[in-house]
């Protein structure tokens, strides 16, 4: 139930950071952190692995939001990666799922990544 | 039944994020109690949880390490009815709050608040007798409605 | 902290079978706030179960559908501390009470008490203020004593 | 969570209880019945697969005990079958492991019952 964190570079400007367990008002600051480690430590692309992710609230959703912005801003994307239907459930009904790229798997997202 | 006289969940806890998860398996447990689907448990704990951390963010931006939550729930015919109560005064004017500082325009007040009446059949939020916040849930069961009731 | 100054975590449920899980469901959120490990919060929750399933027991058989059990968590130094109170009076005599009526003869409410001691690092049981009964639970964190503490 | 039963006869005196979920003081009346529906209706023998339990109280163990009592009296026998390690924890703890046949597999319990 608590949140896990993995993050893995794969290649110079992109991030995985998997995701496991719950994202809450407690635990996000800490997504917070690994998110901002990776994009200031220069990954402009984040891959969001949130295949493990059994509850995401709205500090969460917050901070993913932010982070695509800020990656945006440096000409980057964040992709949100294999939602289960429940967390993609509360993307589609905070309407984030327009905002997000979301794809089926970290290797796609990689290389979606690497063409841009 | 003498259930419908008293809440039948009374629940305090600290107004800090770690207690959030509590109040959050509590619920679930109360939400065994009806015929609710799998989404609509999920609906509401993460309701539950949003004006949880509501109450956390106030009690952080005051300052006040003491404060409480304090969660009941009713079970009424095919729905259920929780009131999350805090002891935290509510800010004269309350703009964004952008306690995500990288977004600092964000109001994660108002996402919260849009959340929980998407999540939701009924959200009210007022001031309680204290002075804090009151929120209250309701969420129907779609299920209760079409089966046994 | 001023954590320690009041329960981090007070809970009431009507004392009806079906609540016992609201309750051990919360005390699942509770342990978490510690480093106990899954067996050693297992244990906690089965004692509480316990400890429930005893008021609402005596409760049944007081024929007292309106009792509630009110259930008091506290964090302490490596260890947690939970107490569960009930507003059942305690019979004058506790003897075998049969309730699984194909064996008459055992003491049910004896073979709580040995599992609970079995389970926990202290019981204590007595009697509340308003007449009912107050069980007491304590668990030391083994993980804490080992590590951080 | 919740509890669920399932119950199959296997041969005129042999039954098998699947138990799943949580066995606690509101579940187990009705483990009680579903034992009693067997052992009234002929089957001395009882395997009760524990296999997918993940709570299990003193009063779901009150019900096993007196099961078994019952069955022995009627020349048969209750086997437990493939407890989770918790769950055989709680046996060990209560001392119940000494006073139950508790075996690995379904099958197992119904030849040793068939040879009985
Ligand atoms: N920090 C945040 N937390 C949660 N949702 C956010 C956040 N920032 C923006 N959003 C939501 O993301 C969507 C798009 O946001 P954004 O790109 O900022 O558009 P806009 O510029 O119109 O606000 C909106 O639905 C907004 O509510
Ligand atoms: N209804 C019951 N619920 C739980 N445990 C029981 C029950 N009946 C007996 N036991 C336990 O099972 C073990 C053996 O019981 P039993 O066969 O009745 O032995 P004895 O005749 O010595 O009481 C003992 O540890 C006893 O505490």
């Amino acid at each position: 139930m608590e949140l896990g964190i993995h993050t893995e570079k794969r290649g110079d400007n992109i991030a995985v950071v998997s995701l496991s367990g719950e994202v809450d008002v407690y635990s996000s600051p800490r997504v917070r952190s690994a998110m901002l480690e990776q994009l200031d430590g220069g990954s402009r692309y984040l891959v969001m692995d949130l295949s493990k992710v059994d509850y995401l609230d709205s500090s969460g959703l917050g901070i993913l939001v932010a982070g695509l912005k800020r990656s945006r801003e440096n000409g980057g994307e964040v992709f949100l990666v294999n939602p289960k239907p429940r967390i993609q459930h509360v993307l589609e009904v905070t309407g984030l799922h327009n905002v997000f790229t979301i794809l089926k798997s970290v290797d796609e997202a990689v290389a979606r990544a690497e063409r841009n | 039944m003498s259930l419908n006289d008293a809440p039948v969940m009374e629940l305090r806890v600290p107004a800090l994020a770690e207690y959030v998860s509590v109040v959050r398996l509590a619920v679930l447990g109360l939400c065994g109690r009806l015929p609710l689907s799998y989404n609509e448990v999920e609906d509401l704990r993460l309701a539950v949880g949003e004006a949880c951390a509501s109450s956390v963010q106030r009690a952080e931006k005051a300052g006040r390490a003491a404060s409480r939550i304090t969660v009941t729930g009713e079970l009424e015919e095919g729905r259920i009815v929780l009131t999350i109560c805090d002891d935290v005064p509510i800010p004269p004017e309350a703009g964004p709050s952008g306690s995500l500082d990288i977004d600092p325009d964000f109001d994660d007040e108002s996402f919260r608040i849009s959340l929980m009446q998407l999540l939701v059949d009924e959200v009210g939020i007022g001031e309680a007798a204290g002075g804090g916040q009151v929120v209250r849930l309701v969420k129907n069961c779609e299920q209760g409605r079409d089966a046994a009731g």
